[in-house]
């Protein structure tokens, strides 16, 4: 811990407001960037991350592989895109329950349209449109009616989920040949590592979302209404427009990532992605984003997935646990995790 | 009474038409009529201003210019055509940049933005970062502010804030600027500053509206003047045409009178004080916190009036901040009350030792917006009861009834939200909360940051019998009139140090300046100090210890 | 497949043998009583098992699925969470060359190539004999039968096939009314929570058909709260015979249950040793189920172990 | 905002109410709906403590789970299950354990400081598996009178759930309103900072709402478990949590902290627990049940929003001078 040695000599040229960098040393500057509110949780959950994937190296043979790792984005694919597009919603201060349940609703769009002979072609675009537009009256609802979010895509959450038992009670497979393919290609990587071509529109997404929230108009807009939307609304942003958008944006990742979810399990099924609402966020938080709004990162949210799947693959490796067991287990270790995350953004006092 | 029939004063030569014209508009909020058919006109190449006490309607005028809030009844046009704007980006798109009472910025995002926000200069349909930081750093020197455009906006002190929100506000090279209030908290220099920045604005002919309560800026740089009292209009005038006693007078509907003795008042007490030697109550030796305040030794008599003084982040907010136990010290854990030790690590136990701070920042760290009046007056009283010992309703309403009247809040009412309260009264509601717990060390941070004359005065008066009273007080504001006249001694600090500690007996407004001004004393180990008596030891800047010293360097 | 598991070298040791076994969840006694039995089995038998809960969630199951074959177990076996959606993941077991077992619940997909053999109940055919006792159990009167049906979790395969089991037979005499038909996903809460509700909409209702023990259970406090006889003024028919439902046949409360056995173990063990041998077990093996009349549960009832 | 709610319950139950009375069982349906909503409302009034705290508890599912499992593991136990004094004793256990878990949550929150959303997940999450634990899985029946009196007894003529209820109401609307805590609670969730320039303890306040919220959860618990004479690890309290925090934010309280309404999350809660009812009795199909709900819950809201009482306001302010203009002409 190093102090700040107190400039004694008074810089006649100098206004009264000397520049922090001027007077910062190399240790504070990284301690600053890990005790920042804005990057400092991201750092320490990509540290955490890397120990607990060697921890488990170092527990389970062949855990320690290449394709574990690669895994983590198969298995996750449309997890990360559910997770992108709650760091928009929570970046504004609100909240998206309805993800986990739209992700049912365009597998069972996809599933029945496909079944009744509509081409993939239409069928996708489709799916996002819709699960737009529902994004859309979410957001509308939200900004005209001022309805808290939680209320509003909790409705959308119901409505989904209901359509998904209009549609069909029974789970409808999937044997459309585009879609099968989507679901069996490997990408080879060499060396035996290979991925799905979801993992590569993941990949696409996150970069997008990466560039809009940090160098767009709208993006900052954003963060903007996270930090105060009263604020932004007097310094003259389109504060309204931006915070119905966002619900847009949250619908059509849903979309996409039932899209993806379908690519995944070949079929709709209505009870699927049940709580996955909460993994997305859960996922958001633990990437260091504040549920109040105004702090974190697109990559945070994408680590925090990744957290919570190498949780799931330590447990699946683990392979002794009973089902009790298995719960208590993960909720222990996502509390090791935000303990330590705690603990190591935490500023000295 | 209002004599609105009175003729208006001729439209300047230069430009005969007004570009914007408020004709009769009427607000009303439940319960308040916040302006009732008031009419207002702004000319290309002036600098206008709008007058009244707390709650006159002055924000709301602006409010429903920029399209904030919708006009009931009444008509606004901007170069002649009728406007009616949906909200702040609107009126901006039509060249109005505001910059409303408060700061209304994002902690979360970097001054560059804050400034940039809405313009940023964009490169292959992309944010050009680097450019935006450029043009940032371009404004902020224009306002002689040195800070990183890249450091967190929350991470600055209100007053570079409020810079800030300006420099945002002349980057939009706008036909009409509206200020409302921009200067509660910045001192000399800054205002200096602005003012020029205004003067070359005012010669490309843009319309500026002035809002403040320091007659002395209102005579500085305003051509016209438009009075409200009580949501009405009384009259518009030409700024040299309207003596000061008559402006105050139409103002506050009373003869001035009143007030000038009761400042005469003032600065007698002021120096019968002087003579009495006092004995010492606060005593805090090597108080610092690393990074924000040197160590520095303080002691404050019983009955005192301390005055803070200082430069735009000298860290005279941080200071009294260590004092209040709001900030924890890393140094200088001995502070003393009474003689007797006491800890003072967070506010509930410096409130136990009867020591109250008032923040500077008052809608972030002061008034707790969405609570009625009524509850924020106590809230600080009950929270040191603890909540199992509710103070009884009928207390509850004494306590409120007699706050309300003391600082005259307006509305009246102890159930109104504070959020709803205009900027002035708020900052009542806070001091009431203070007040309320019998402090015996007050330390008051820009109290009087935008509250009209006639308030300040009151609480002027209120410090001082007080402080009469054996109430210790600790003083810092932007206005340094003001510091001189309530303080017995002055404690000057520069840079985040102590640099001079002074008796006020007839120190002059050009004195203390200098002393602000030049640091030198810095270096010398012993600082000049006039007092003489023992018990009440002067400020002084301690040696850092080694551990202060040593690394890092 | 590159990373083949050990199955193409002869017969393993049991000790060696390691089995991955990925469960639905726990959502239910059934379930639980389902997982220890085969826990217990392969403890018995000394084969190794890897157990994963994939708390109802197919994606859960399908992510256990590759870290099984990421593990390169010898044997691969599952309760589908649903039946649909498993093409892709059973290739890639294919090609690592690991078989795989369904237990309980089978899967829809097209080429059945991808599973070795599957080990369960068949839904339908318990709804079926539901049905076939109500239609004995009326075969005397002509008059009207009111049915109150509590229906499992929506979209859940059981839920469904008992359903349309039941309603095959029943259809065929319009004397048989389904009046009522609400979902009691599976809970005793609900399944009283539906009744109470039922009980003042329709008040005549003759019988009610629970699609579990469970929602039977609450139908019956259901029933006794509102001062009637549960068994005597509305018979109750339901399936699975765990331990609290028979108890409530025995006690003339429950008129009659269509067994749907957890007891998996044994079998699948077997069906593990048979693989390993390189034999090929039957495609399809249903578990041989009874069903209960009130005095086959007194007899039942002392040995019932879950 | 109360107001409005009042309105909303006025348009709303009538509605309800007729539907009912149609089947003719309005009396009989009342009970049902407010016995069975009670656990619902027992948890959203400690809900809507901490959520003026700018807090939110997922957790409270899971502590039904284990108060359900430890009481009916305890009863089982003993000897003699249909004493009172067993049943005595294993509520008592299980509410201390509730509290110990309240504890727990105050802890990560106000000490550690973890967003209140993930550190109640923690518990959301083992939690069950910890009920799951004590009854190794198995649904847990026991045979208890008094213990079952506690779900579906009545009580001078009252379900002894009901009554229950209503004293918790009872109990924590003096507790808030009569002394200081509600506003201390209040200002603490509109302005945390300066709450504690003003000297407030947010600390404390956050350990008391959160256990007190493991209370009320603990207690719903128990009443569930012993509705169905049984401890269901897996599905007691699943996803009541969410029913919970519909009522809070129903009854007009702010997911943003502050101002909360007691009166009103007790009409929300009534609202939810209606609306199951109706959906049973009017045999609306399984189907479409979730989308009938979404239904209700739009509505309900969107004749609460401020909007839409100002456009009723100004429809009402242009009848009036509609008819001052007839007057005119005439
Ligand atoms: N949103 C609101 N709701 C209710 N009353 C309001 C609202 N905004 C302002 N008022 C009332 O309108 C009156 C005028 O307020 P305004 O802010 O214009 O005063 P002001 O002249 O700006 O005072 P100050 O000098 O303190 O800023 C005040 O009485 C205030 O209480
Ligand atoms: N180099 C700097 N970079 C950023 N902020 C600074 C710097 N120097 C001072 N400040 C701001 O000034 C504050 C320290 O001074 P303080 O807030 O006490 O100012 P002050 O003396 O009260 O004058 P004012 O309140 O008018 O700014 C810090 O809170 C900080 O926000
Ligand atoms: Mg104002
Ligand atoms: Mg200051």
């Amino acid at each position: 811990m190093s102090t700040i040695a107190p400039e004694r000599a008074p810089r006649p040229d100098a206004p009264f407001v000397p520049r922090p960098a001027a007077r910062r040393s190399v240790l504070d500057r990284v301690r600053d960037a890990f005790t920042s509110p804005k990057s400092g949780p991201v750092l320490v959950t990509a540290i955490l991350f890397v120990a607990v994937f060697a921890i488990g190296g170092a527990r389970y043979p062949a855990f320690l592989s290449g394709q574990v790792f690669l895994n983590l984005f198969v298995d996750n694919a449309y997890l990360i895109v559910l997770a992108v597009g709650m760091t928009f919603v929570i970046l504004t201060g609100g909240i998206d329950l309805s993800v986990g349940a739209v992700v049912a609703l365009s597998g069972m769009i996809a599933a029945s349209l496909l079944q009744s002979g509509w081409s993939p072609g239409v069928v996708i675009p489709l799916i996002l449109v819709i699960t737009s537009v529902l994004g859309l009256l979410v957001g509308l609802m939200i900004h005209i009616f001022e309805v808290q979010p939680f209320i509003a895509t909790l409705a959308a959450m119901f409505l989904a989920r209901g359509l998904c038992y209009v549609i069909s009670q029974n789970s409808i497979s999937i044997t459309e040949p585009t879609f099968v393919a989507f679901a069996v290609t490997r990408i080879p990587l060499g060396g035996g590592l290979s991925i799905t071509p979801s993992v590569v529109i993941v990949l696409v997404v996150i970069a997008i979302a990466v560039w809009v929230l940090h160098y767009t108009r709208f993006g900052r807009t954003v963060y903007a209404i996270g930090g105060g939307e009263h604020s932004g609304m007097l310094m003259g942003l389109p504060v309204a427009r931006t915070k119905v958008i966002v619900y847009v944006i949250s619908g059509f990742c849903s979309g996409l990532a039932g899209v993806l979810f379908t690519f995944y399990t070949l079929s709709g099924y209505p009870l699927s992605a049940i709580g996955t609402e909460l993994d997305a966020i859960a996922a958001v938080v633990i990437g260091g984003t504040l549920l109040t709004g105004g702090f974190g990162f697109v990559l945070g949210s994408v680590l925090g997935v990744l957290v919570l799947g190498i949780i799931q693959t330590i447990i699946t490796f683990e392979g002794t646990l009973s089902s009790w067991w298995t719960r208590i287990f993960i909720g222990g270790l996502l509390l090791v995790f935000i303990i330590l995350q705690k603990v190591l953004t935490s500023r000295r006092r | 009474m209002l004599d609105t029939a009175q003729a208006r004063p001729p439209a300047p030569a230069a430009h005969p038409e007004p570009i914007v014209e408020m004709t009769d508009v009427s607000i009303s909020f439940p319960g308040v009529k916040a302006l009732d058919r008031v009419s207002f006109r702004m000319f290309p190449g002036e600098v206008h201003s709008l007058m009244g006490e707390n709650g006159a309607g002055k924000s709301t005028i602006i409010k429903a210019l920029t399209g904030v809030y919708g006009i009931d009844e009444g008509t606004i046009a901007l170069n002649g055509s009728p406007v009616s704007f949906a909200g702040p980006a609107h009126a901006q798109d039509a060249g109005i940049a505001t910059v409303y009472q408060e700061v209304n910025l994002l902690p979360n995002l970097s001054v560059a933005e804050n400034i940039m926000l809405g313009r940023e200069p964009r490169r292959f349909g992309s944010i050009h970062w680097k450019a935006m930081r450029a043009r940032a750093a371009e404004l902020l020197t224009q306002l002689r502010l040195d800070i990183d455009p890249g450091s967190l906006l929350g991470s600055h002190s209100l007053a570079v804030q409020q810079l800030i929100a300006i420099a945002r506000a002349i980057d939009v090279d706008a036909r009409v600027l509206v200020l409302d209030e921009p200067t509660s908290s910045l001192d000399a220099d800054e205002v200096a500053e602005l003012f020029r920045v205004i003067r070359t604005l005012k010669e490309d002919g843009v319309a500026i509206l002035f809002v403040s309560h320091f007659l002395d800026q209102i005579y500085e740089i305003t051509d016209r003047l438009t009075v409200l009292r009580n949501g009405q209009l009384v009259g518009e005038y030409l700024t040299e045409e309207l003596l000061r006693i008559d402006l105050v007078q139409k103002m506050i509907g009373k003869e001035l009178a009143t007030l000038d003795d009761l400042e005469k008042r003032v600065k007698q007490t002021a120096n019968e004080e002087d003579d009495a030697a006092v004995p010492a109550f606060v005593v805090a030796t090597g108080l610092g916190k690393r990074g924000t305040i040197d160590p520095v030794d303080v002691t404050i008599g019983e009955g005192e009036v301390v005055g803070l003084a200082g430069l735009l982040g000298s860290g005279r907010t941080e200071l009294a901040r260590l004092l209040g136990g709001i900030d924890r010290a890393d140094s200088g854990a001995d502070v003393r009350i009474g003689g007797k030790p006491v800890r003072l690590r967070t506010p509930r136990q410096a409130i136990s030792k009867r020591i109250a701070y008032s923040s500077e920042n008052r809608r972030e760290e002061g008034i707790i917006g969405d609570l009625t009046v009524r509850d924020n007056i106590i809230l600080a009283l009950q929270a040191d009861r603890g909540w199992f010992r509710p103070i009884p309703k009928k207390r509850q309403e004494e306590l409120t009834r007699s706050y309300i009247e003391t600082l005259n809040v307006r509305p009246a009412n102890p159930d109104a939200l504070v959020r709803n309260l205009s900027g002035g009264n708020q900052q009542k509601v806070l001091l009431a909360r203070w007040l309320a717990i019998a402090p015996r060390l007050l330390i008051l941070d820009e109290p009087t940051r935008g509250i009209d004359i006639g308030a300040k005065a009151e609480i002027q008066k209120l410090v001082y019998s007080l402080a009469e009273n054996g109430m210790s007080v600790v003083f810092i504001s932007a206005e340094i009139e003001e510091v001189l006249r309530l303080s017995h001694r002055i404690a000057v600090m520069r840079d985040r140090h102590l640099v001079a500690d002074i008796e006020n007996d007839g120190l002059t407004v050009d004195e203390l300046l200098a002393l602000i001004a030049d640091g030198s004393a810095v270096d010398e180990p012993d600082i000049p100090t006039v007092r003489t008596d023992d018990d009440a030891v002067a400020v002084t800047a301690s040696h850092a210890s080694p551990s202060q010293r040593g690394d890092g360097a | 497949g590159g990373n083949a598991g050990g199955t193409s070298d002869g017969p393993k040791a049991l000790d060696e043998l390691v089995v991955g076994f990925s469960q639905v969840g726990a959502e239910s006694g059934w379930r639980t009583a389902n997982t220890t039995d085969i826990q217990a089995a392969f403890k018995d038998a000394g084969i190794e098992l890897k157990f994963s809960d994939a708390q109802q969630k197919q994606e859960n199951q399908i992510k256990a699925i590759r870290s099984y074959i990421q593990q390169q177990v010898d044997i691969i076996a599952f309760s589908p969470v649903v039946e649909s959606g498993w093409d892709a993941v059973l290739n890639e077991a294919k090609a690592a060359g690991i078989p795989v077992v369904l237990t309980d619940r089978a899967v829809d997909s097209a080429d059945d190539s991808l599973y070795v053999s599957f080990l369960g109940s068949d839904f339908v055919e318990e709804g079926k004999k539901a049905g076939d006792w109500v239609v004995e159990e009326y075969s005397g009167s002509d008059d009207d039968v009111k049915i109150a049906q509590l229906e499992g979790t929506t979209g859940a395969a059981p839920a469904i096939d008992r359903a349309e089991g039941f309603a095959d037979v029943i259809g065929a005499d319009d004397k048989f009314e389904i009046v009522a038909s609400q979902t009691g996903d599976f809970t005793r809460a609900g399944g009283k929570q539906v009744t109470e509700a039922l009980l003042k909409s329709n008040p005549d209702i003759d019988l009610i058909y629970a699609h579990n023990d469970d929602m039977g259970l609450g139908a019956i406090e259901a029933i006794e709260a509102a001062g009637l006889t549960p068994g005597e003024d509305i018979k109750i028919v339901t399936v699975d015979a765990v331990k609290d439902g028979m108890q409530a046949l025995a006690d003339g409360k429950i008129n009659f249950i269509v067994e749907c056995s957890p007891l998996l173990g044994a079998q699948l063990v077997d069906i593990v040793k048979q693989i390993n041998d390189g034999e090929t077990p039957e495609k399809r093996i249903i578990t041989e189920e009874t069903t209960f009349t009130q005095e086959q549960a007194v007899e039942a009832l002392p040995d019932r172990q879950y | 905002m109360l107001v409005v709610l009042v309105i909303v319950n006025v348009i709303a139950f009538p509605g309800f109410l007729s539907i009912t009375v149609k089947d003719g069982h309005l009396f009989g349906s009342v009970i049902d709906i407010l016995r069975n909503g009670a656990p619902t409302l027992i948890i959203a009034i400690g809900m809507t403590l901490v959520i003026a705290t700018r807090g939110i508890d997922l957790s409270v599912g899971a502590v039904c789970a284990i108060s359900g499992a430890v009481a009916c593991s305890i009863i089982l136990g003993s000897s003699t299950p249909g004493s009172i004094a067993t049943v005595a004793t294993a509520v008592a256990v299980a509410v201390v354990i509730a509290l110990v878990l309240g504890v727990w949550n105050g802890f990560l929150v106000s000490v550690i400081g973890i967003q209140p959303i993930i550190a109640t997940l923690v518990l959301m999450t083992a939690g069950r598996g910890i009920a799951m634990l004590i009854t190794e899985g198995q649904i847990l029946t026991v045979n208890s009178p008094p213990f079952k009196a506690l779900g579906s007894g009545f009580a001078l003529g009252v379900p002894v759930a009901v009554l229950i209820a209503a004293v918790i109401f009872a109990i924590a609307a003096l507790l808030t309103r009569r002394t200081a805590l509600g506003m201390l609670i209040e200002a603490v969730g509109i302005n945390p900072e300066a709450s504690r320039q003003a000297g407030v303890r947010a600390r404390g306040l956050l350990f008391a709402v959160y256990t007190f919220c493991a209370l009320c959860a603990a207690i719903a618990g128990l009443i569930l478990t012993a509705n169905q004479t049984a401890a269901d690890a897996n599905n007691t309290g699943l996803f009541i949590e969410l029913d919970a925090i519909l009522a809070v934010v129903i009854g007009g309280t702010s997911l943003a902290g502050g101002r909360y309404s007691l009166v009103g999350t007790l009409v929300g809660a009534l609202v939810i627990q209606t609306l199951v009812t109706t959906v049973y009795t009017v045999g609306i199909s399984p189907i479409v049940t979730m989308v009938f709900k979404a239904a209700v819950v739009t509505i309900v809201c969107l004749l609460q929003s401020p909007a839409t009482t100002a456009a009723f306001g100004r429809w009402r302010r242009r009848l009036t001078p509609r008819v001052g203009a007839g007057v005119a002409t005439s």
